[in-house]
């Protein structure tokens, strides 16, 4: 299997693209999703991370199928 | 009840009054507190002419629900409800609406900030304003609806 | 704005938006706070069939006069809007109303409560409730809607 | 000229009238104009006092053709 990344406004700008999917093989957390699915790019200082639509930090782990997303503070409202 | 995510204007008190009938039962609640987001026409002095709300469709509707849940938990609501829109938004246009309703003001109150105060903080939404000199992301200390 | 006096039944979200068209500038504003409390068909476990509310007509119009002008003016409000009935109501119709309009969402929470605290510790208006069993004035710590 | 007195609510259920009017005489206090306009009666705790409109302690001064009103604490909203 994999999993899925996602990126979200001006990271999705800033990363090139909005998706992406990587094979899965353990251990992986989120930090790594980063750096493998954005050709070691450095991760800004503010970025929100989710696995599974739930917020989590950089160090959580990642299973294999999970959706994992990377997005910039919120502003909605 | 679930939160609705919109791609279309609505009207709030519309809504509101829709909620009621369907979900409320006339004189069990005494208190209906409601908080209407609009979108201004200006902001940081540059005219706005319009905005785009990109959102995670999947997780919003996720994060949205879950609050509403444990708001009416947590204020022992009558029940509460939550509107959003994403995609294109013009000035004037209601961009959110967040109600509760009760038993007693207090809770009503509470509740209504409550829902607010946690979608500006972590709802998966971004404004992105098209002003005359382009586009531009807004950033959660310069927002143009606060 | 001055408040409004009412001995008949409104439809507080109909106010709200004959208000905004006549009063706001849309654009202007980006933050609704308003505050819906209706009579609930019950207080202390005895079930209510109606309710009288007494008044003193002029004090009461100068009181809310005043009172949405301060408040205007202390929460830099865009504007604020206040309606209460008098005379006889019945279960599950609206009592009161408070809205404030603002740019920013802080100032309309707190302006919109501030005037419904108000209005209930100073604004002169006495509940009379009337029950299965008789008349009864209602006391400042037992109302059916706090 | 004279001044008008009004009761409210309970507090008018229990003085028996809901206007009042008195001759003035000065000096003239609130707690006076109560007094003279209810027989003798105590007045309860938790009333409160208005004159012209205005809220007013019970010492507060009476001039003539003013409107004094005596109301329970009040419950609106």
């Amino acid at each position: 299997m994999s999993i899925t990344i996602q990126f979200f406004a001006s990271l999705r700008e800033q990363v090139g693209k909005q998706q992406a999917t990587l094979p899965y093989e353990a251990p992986l957390d989120v930090s790594t999703v980063w750096t493998l699915s954005t050709d070691n790019m450095k991760m800004p200082d503010n970025t929100l991370c989710a696995v599974n639509m739930e917020y989590v930090k950089p160090d959580a782990t990642v299973s294999d199928g999970d959706e994992v997303a990377f997005f910039p503070p919120v502003t909605g409202g | 009840m679930p939160a609705i995510l919109l791609d279309k204007i609505f009207n709030p008190w519309d809504e509101i009054q829709r909620h009621q009938a369907e979900h409320l039962q006339p004189g069990h609640y005494g208190a209906t507190a409601t908080f209407v987001g609009t979108m201004r026409d200006f902001n940081i002095s540059e005219s706005v002419s319009h905005m785009r709300l990109e959102h995670y469709p999947a997780m919003t509707q996720h994060y949205l629900d879950n609050l509403c849940t444990q708001c009416i938990d947590t204020y022992d609501l009558d029940d509460c409800l939550v509107i959003h829109r994403f995609g294109e938004i013009r000035p004037g246009e209601p961009i959110v609406l967040t109600a509760a309703w009760s038993g007693h003001r207090a809770q009503a109150f509470d509740a209504c900030r409550y829902l607010m105060e946690e979608l500006k903080a972590r709802a998966p939404f971004w404004k992105k304003e098209v002003t005359e000199t382009g586009e531009r992301w807004v950033h959660n200390d310069q927002q143009a609806e606060k």
